[in-house]
């Protein structure tokens, strides 16, 4: 029985789209949770910015704040284990998710992103067998998203040698970021048969190579209705063929649930794992049908959702 | 005088020069001096003065010539210099404006050190500000940049003169009076004998030949970068001075303007609450500002120039210009040449639709340079190429090129040679006569009774108004002090 | 050749060159022209909003603009969102995002002056506001821009990129109103010494006010253009520029303590930056070492160019 | 009463910071209690050693635009070399703060601004730290956790952290002959030199006790986080610059005060939390924070002119 319960979100940026339509999913799920009397509230707390000292200061007044539950999606899996050590201490429950953190006294809900890159390369090998240059658009150097992804690649293309980064920069999982660092190289690389991404970034990445007039090699999309519509555009004049792939933002809502049922006296196990969504060649439409015009992909999580993932892991 | 201590010789600066460029700021002088002698520096604007001082002091390493202190062929630079007993007094003001004036003094004065510093810095500052200037009203725990400039110059004077364990063997004082009224300059001259008197030596540079001729023993006269006399006081006079100096003596054929209060008044103040009297200017007028130093006449100048001048809207037509006194603080652009400088203020006459007209500037430029004589060979060289003598030459030359109807002037010739002064005045009658008025403040005695009238400050406020042959040193110091009645 | 050395704004350019000429060594030369086009095209980003921080660094010492990426991305979103993919629209977009410009330009001013907040942390605050602003308006949706104006952008005249030549009107713009006007001596004055500006008979306050407008302008025509060209405006579309914008002013030999400036050199600097990334890239230098020498490149080029400088 | 302006710059601060102070224990009163204090101001101290830092840059006339960069560089230090070879990774601190003076040394000799060069140490001290720690980790040396987090009698850590703090600097900066010297170069650095004294070697001083400083922020940061990533710091740059500012600093002439500065991290730090406790719609969070800055310098405007009436008087 959560009915007295109050569960807080800690969001470390609101700076992109993915980041609003986390917001907005949480918002949905959450104020309904809060009119049926499920948890007594639901409040979402963002900081300026992506820095973790700020949201360490900020978790520290949600436990000042006397709330239960604390929902995060943390700016670094480190260095906010100081505060939420102490979130515990004072009998908080936290859950972490997108961003984990690593302090073990907290839930994680994970998504194991370097095999999100490994899938990458898998699609791509299966795609072209004579394999090719690669073009990599890592994200902000120093965050362990960054990291993880670009392991996963790397052990992509060890498996696969027939391919071959040549070329790599860092978009900071901005469009225009990496639209900028993509035009700087691409005078120099070779022939690309492919870019791998990290999500946020493909559609840059297009509009780089069509302006310097290079052939469109595949590139692997981030869920975002840009980069859908584009892919859309392409598969119906010429058949452009790719993957997209990213973690969905509605992930906040599955962390409330497994927050909610926490309180609730259930038994979780601390590591849980939520797939990440994947968009083909196929149900290119189906999805794109579903994503809001200049938002991302996204799905939703109901109690009952939760409950799956909660016994799948047990 | 003091025959009983054996005259020694302190510094010696022999043949020495210096060339900024094309300029030969010194060009093989030689200026020795002994112990217990004041040695007067005089010369018109840019004949070198400061340049020997920054040479004597080892801030400037001369291109050729010798520096020896105490005698000896020693070490150069300031610490060689500051450790020979050599301290120096600039023109510019140089405290630390935040600091206070027990913590300037430890920045001056390097073996102020150990324990309980501060407390012995305070005391030693209030100890020597008592014995120069008997009777001043400086708290001596504030922060400098709560002073008045010229609290601010006593106190660099004081702690130039203090002695923490041996005491200073030559103070050189550049322009040390030039904001500091009579009666304190008085003072200060007064201890400079008794300082010379018990042995110390001190350099004096100032343009008020008065000073130099009562206090020094000596008298160095020069001109264009070289030492041109140099003579016992006794051998000189005013006159015999300023012809050594290489200007005209002229005669003071001023006529005070009759037009005194004619017409409507260009402008009119209502008195301070407690004070009675309407400070008024009137078409053509020259009008002094005098009393004290630091009894309110810059601010009531500043007062009546922001009040007419907006802040957020160009003016159509400016009612009044403005020349600064303190020039490095609030007159001229450092980074730009002297034209710009000059130009500032009028270029909305030197522009079509504010776009700037260049030729025009420059021609407009050009003629304030030969009426006022800039000494500069291109009006495009930097501001800070001119002596400050000369730079004040430009800031007045930037009021008079303006349309402005009153020129307020914040003792203008503060540092400006006794030559460049008489030029000045004679382009100040010229254009009062052709409908300009001046609001003049000054703390020069012989400048205030150049004035048609004037209105003498006490404590923030005008005291008394004195017109025509009244404006005579006793009406204006009788006026300056409380209880005193002006006719 | 010394008058030439003299110009602080040479030695940005010196950088850009040999920077760009050891990019193109590594394809043996084949990479010229593209480096070249794509570095005009961002550099010309880079270009317009250190203009107007150049303006507002020119004023003195403590005078910055930090709002300038928030009002890139409000301008974007807002502008976008009001043409809405119509071409018809594409005028009014321009507009509202220069009237953007114009409102935050005041809000900066008011800060400042009525309540005598440093502008270093005013425009922060403004900063904050303004980005709040515009994840209010539209949550962070990627609208696209109209068709003809993302062409417009995207595309080139006779070869160079028409964001570039944009950027190169502006500049010349700038360049007159630096050089040529009343108002250009009117800020460099301010920036040596305000008071002795005001003694001056100059109207401090106005042209400090109009300066920050301007500033704000440029970085929502800056927004503008950037979201029009990118396909659309994201919420942290100007985050890279905040401190691109200062860079690329100091680099090009602007005084930072005030009353000098000059526009060629933000070219210089604006293209340097690109190119510095573009050539560590190249030559594939892992995130940390390329870190390392883009801020080593940056201290030996501020070495050459600098202490011949006359004032600090 | 004739109030000194430093006691002046001191007051507002203060008094914005009691405000502040109020407000928050009237909306939470659970804050008003050992623990409570604590929560509300531990992350304020490695915010205040970085504002001290970069207010002792600021006293002779420059800005340090690479602050926060280089305090996670050294948060990535403590949490790798000084935990496991803690004699490398003094060294490499030294070796941080000789780069400082040296910094300090070249901006004085060369008359380059300050800004540009700290702007390009900024990548350099970024770029070690990526280099360091591609990826967040490391862990916090014992010794430096436990002193973040010992739990003093009556007074919690943070409080009695910033009261050290405080002292020590005021002492250093404010009492000692070396801390007239510095803002005496801030001041009027000519009339410094020609005193005697070189202005090189203090500046380089000034700029190697900000590095001390800014490690010892990095420490900190890492004993209340327990480990560190490489854009742990970055907002400090900014954060230590109104830091500087709240608490009575300026720009230039050498006007600072490091109590204030420490206030000021405090009331930083204080009104990020003023502002969760007013639970705003989260589109407007990220605004409110840019608000709360007004009103806290607003207020400041407020009690200078209250307190210039006074001084009238
Ligand atoms: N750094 C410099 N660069 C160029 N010229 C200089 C420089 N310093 C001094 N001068 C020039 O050297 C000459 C001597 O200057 P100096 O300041 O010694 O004159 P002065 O006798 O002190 O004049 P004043 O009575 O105006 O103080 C002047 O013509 C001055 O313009
Ligand atoms: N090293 C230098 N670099 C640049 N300018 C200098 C240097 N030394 C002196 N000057 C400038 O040269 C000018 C002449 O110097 P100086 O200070 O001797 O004149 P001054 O004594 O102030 O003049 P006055 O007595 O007329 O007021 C000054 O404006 C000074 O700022
Ligand atoms: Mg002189
Ligand atoms: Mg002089």
């Amino acid at each position: 029985e959560t009915a007295d319960k109050k569960i807080a979100l800690s969001n470390n940026y609101a700076g992109n789209s993915w980041r609003q339509a986390m917001l907005t999913s949480w918002d949905k799920i959450t104020k309904d949770a809060v009119s049926q009397g499920i948890v007594a509230a639901a409040d979402p707390f963002t900081t300026a910015e992506n820095q973790a000292t700020e949201q360490a200061a900020q978790i520290q007044n949600l436990i000042l704040q006397g709330y239960d539950a604390i929902v995060i999606n943390a700016a670094s899996p480190t260095a906010l284990n100081g505060a939420v050590k102490e979130a515990c201490d004072a009998g908080i429950v936290v859950v972490s998710f997108d961003g984990i953190v690593t302090e073990p006294c907290a839930w994680r809900i994970a998504v194991d992103f370097k095999a999100m890159g490994e899938s990458q390369i898998e699609y791509l090998a299966e795609k072209m067998p004579d394999g090719g240059n690669l073009l990599e658009i890592r994200g902000l150097a120093g965050v362990s998203v960054d990291d993880e992804i670009h392991a996963g690649i790397q052990a992509g293309v060890e498996k696969h040698p027939q391919f071959k980064i040549a070329g790599s920069v860092n978009g900071d999982w901005a469009q225009d970021v990496a639209q900028r660092a993509v035009a700087g190289i691409l005078p120099s690389l070779p022939e690309i048969k492919a870019v791998v991404t990290q999500g946020g970034d493909g559609y840059g990445a297009a509009q780089a190579f069509a302006a310097a007039d290079r052939p469109i090699p595949t590139i692997v999309m981030g869920n975002r209705e840009d980069e859908l519509r584009w892919w859309k555009e392409q598969k119906d004049a010429n058949g452009y063929e790719t993957m997209s792939v990213s973690i969905a933002p509605g992930v906040s809502t599955l962390a409330f649930w497994v927050a909610q049922q926490i309180l609730d006296g259930q038994d979780v196990k601390k590591e849980l794992v939520v797939p990440f969504l994947r968009i083909d060649q196929d149900n290119l439409e189906a999805n794109l049908e579903t994503t809001e015009a200049g938002g991302v992909a996204n799905v939703e999580y109901s109690l009952e959702d939760a409950q799956k993932v909660i016994d799948a892991a047990m | 005088m003091n025959d009983r201590v054996p005259k020694q010789e302190v510094v010696a600066a022999r043949d020495v020069k210096v060339a900024f460029g094309a300029v030969k700021a010194l060009d093989g002088a030689t200026l020795v001096i002994q112990s217990g002698e004041c040695v007067g520096l005089v010369g018109h604007n840019g004949a070198g003065k400061s340049t020997i001082v920054n040479v004597i002091n080892g801030g400037l390493t001369p291109q050729e010539g010798a520096i020896t202190y105490g005698g000896a062929s020693a070490d150069q630079g300031i610490t060689a210099a500051r450790a020979s007993g050599v301290r120096c007094v600039f023109q510019e003001l140089s405290l630390c404006p935040n600091l206070t004036i027990a913590e300037n003094a430890r920045v001056m004065l390097s073996d102020l050190k150990g324990a309980g510093w501060r407390r012995r810095g305070l005391a030693l500052v209030t100890r020597q500000l008592a014995e120069i200037f008997p009777g001043h009203s400086i708290d001596c725990e504030s922060v400098v940049e709560d002073l008045t400039i010229a609290e601010r110059q006593m106190v660099e004077i004081a702690i130039s003169f203090a002695a923490v364990d041996a005491r200073p063997k030559l103070v050189i004082l550049d322009e040390p009076t030039s904001s500091l009224d009579a009666g304190l300059a008085a003072q200060l001259m007064a201890y400079v004998r008794r300082f010379v008197e018990t042995g110390g030596s001190v350099l004096l540079i100032s343009h008020i030949l008065g000073e130099i001729l009562s206090t020094s023993d000596r008298i160095v006269v020069m001109k264009d970068g070289k030492v041109v006399a140099d003579r016992p006081a006794v051998d000189f006079n005013t006159r015999r001075l300023v012809e050594t100096m290489g200007s005209v003596v002229r005669e003071q054929g001023w006529q005070r303007s009759a037009r005194t209060k004619t017409g409507a008044p260009v402008l009119s103040v209502p008195p301070l609450p407690g004070a009675s009297i309407r400070l008024e200017a009137f078409s053509g007028e020259i009008i002094g500002l005098a009393g004290l130093g630091g009894h309110g006449q810059t601010e009531a100048l500043l007062d009546l120039y922001l009040a007419a001048n907006g802040n957020w809207w160009p003016a159509a037509e400016p009612k009044m210009a403005f020349v600064a006194g303190d020039r490095g603080l609030n007159g001229t652009f450092s980074l730009w040449s002297i034209l710009k400088n000059l130009s500032i203020s009028s270029l909305k006459g030197l522009s079509n639709r504010s776009v700037i007209d260049t030729d025009r500037e420059k021609k407009v430029s050009e003629s304030w340079r030969k009426r006022i004589e800039i000494r500069t060979p291109d009006m495009h060289n930097p501001i800070l190429s001119l002596s400050g003598g000369n730079q004040q030459k430009v800031l007045f030359a930037r009021a008079l090129a303006t349309t402005a109807k009153i020129v307020l002037m914040d003792d203008p010739m503060r540092g400006v040679d006794v030559g460049t002064k008489q030029e000045v005045y004679e382009i100040l009658r010229a254009e009062a006569a052709s409908g300009r008025t001046f609001i003049w403040y000054s703390t020069e005695m012989d400048e205030i009774r150049l004035c048609d009238r004037v209105y003498v400050f006490r404590d923030g406020a005008i005291a008394a108004e004195l017109v025509g042959d009244d404006i005579t040193e006793a009406g204006v110091l009788a006026a300056s002090f409380a209880g005193g009645e002006a006719a | 050749m010394t008058a030439l050395t003299a110009k602080p704004w040479v030695w940005s350019f010196a950088a850009a060159i040999l920077v760009w000429v050891i990019t193109v060594l590594f394809t043996g030369g084949s990479s010229s022209v593209g480096l070249s086009q794509a570095t005009l095209t961002f550099a010309a980003f880079s270009v317009i909003v250190g203009i107007g921080q150049m303006f507002v660094i020119t004023l003195g010492p403590g005078n910055i603009d930090l709002s300038v990426p928030a009002t890139m991305t409000l301008s974007g979103t807002l502008a976008l969102k009001v043409m809405d993919v119509q071409d018809s629209m594409i005028a009014l977009g321009l507009l509202i995002a220069i009237l953007v410009g114009v409102a935050i330009g005041i809000g900066n001013y008011a800060l400042i002056k009525l309540l005598r907040i440093p502008p270093i942390i005013a425009t922060l605050s403004m900063s904050f506001i303004v980005q709040s602003c515009a994840i209010w308006t539209n949550r962070g949706l990627r609208i696209k821009p109209p068709e003809t104006l993302s062409d417009f952008t995207t595309s080139y005249s006779f070869g160079v990129p028409n964001v570039a030549l944009v950027a190169l009107v502006l500049s010349l713009a700038a360049w007159f109103l630096l050089e040529k006007t009343t108002y250009g001596r009117w800020i460099s004055a301010i920036g040596q010494s305000s008071f002795a500006a005001r003694m001056a008979g100059i109207p401090v306050d106005g042209t400090r006010f109009i300066t920050y407008v301007l500033c704000a302008v440029l970085a929502a025509v800056a927004g503008y253009l950037l979201a029009s060209f990118s396909g659309g405006a994201a919420l942290n579309m100007g985050a890279e520029y905040l401190l691109m914008s200062i860079a690329v002013v100091v680099i090009g030999g602007t005084a930072v303590a005030g009353g000098n400036s000059n526009v060629p050199g933000i070219w210089g600097a604006s293209l340097f930056m690109f190119l510095v990334v573009s050539m560590l890239n190249t030559y594939g230098f892992g995130a940390g070492v390329r870190l390392i020498l883009t801020g080593l490149i940056i201290i030996a080029v501020i070495l050459a160019a600098g202490g011949r400088r006359v004032a600090r | 009463m004739r109030l000194s302006s430093s006691a002046v710059r001191l007051i507002i601060p203060a008094a914005s910071l009691a405000v502040l102070l109020a407000a928050v224990f009237y909306m939470q009163p659970r804050a008003m209690s050992y623990t409570g204090l604590n929560l509300l101001f531990n992350l304020a101290v490695p915010i205040a050693l970085a504002t001290i830092a970069q207010m002792l840059i600021m006293s002779v006339n420059d800005l340090d635009l690479s602050m926060g960069a280089f305090v996670s560089f050294c948060a990535c230090v403590a949490a790798t070399f000084l935990q496991t070879s803690p004699a490398i990774g003094v060294l490499i601190f030294l070796g941080a703060i000789a780069v400082y003076a040296g910094i300090g040394v070249v901006i004085h000799l060369r008359q380059l601004p300050s800004i540009v060069v700290t702007l390009g140490m900024s990548f350099v001290w970024g770029g070690l730290a990526v280099l360091l720690l591609p990826s967040p980790g490391g862990a916090a040396p014992g010794w430096v956790r436990w002193l973040m987090t010992v739990k003093p009698p009556l007074v919690p850590m943070a409080i009695v952290a910033s009261v050290i703090i405080a002292a020590v600097t005021h002492y250093v900066v404010m009492r000692s002959s070396f801390g007239v010297l510095i803002r005496g170069v801030g001041g009027n650095n000519r009339s410094v030199e020609r005193a005697g004294w070189s202005v090189v070697g203090i500046r380089a001083a000034a700029y190697a006790l900000a590095g001390l400083f800014a490690v010892l922020a990095g420490i900190a940061l890492v004993g209340l986080t327990t480990a560190a990533d490489a854009n742990i710091a970055l907002r400090y740059t900014l954060l230590s610059i109104a830091g500087v500012i709240l608490g009575g600093g300026e720009f230039v002439g050498g006007r600072v005060s490091p109590i204030g500065a420490v206030i000021g991290a405090l009331t930083l730090t204080l009104a990020g939390s003023f502002l969760s406790f007013m639970r705003i719609s989260p589109d407007w969070q990220i605004g409110a924070q840019g608000a709360i800055l007004i009103v806290v310098l607003a207020l400041r405007l407020f009690l200078n002119r209250v307190e210039k009436r006074e001084k009238n008087r």
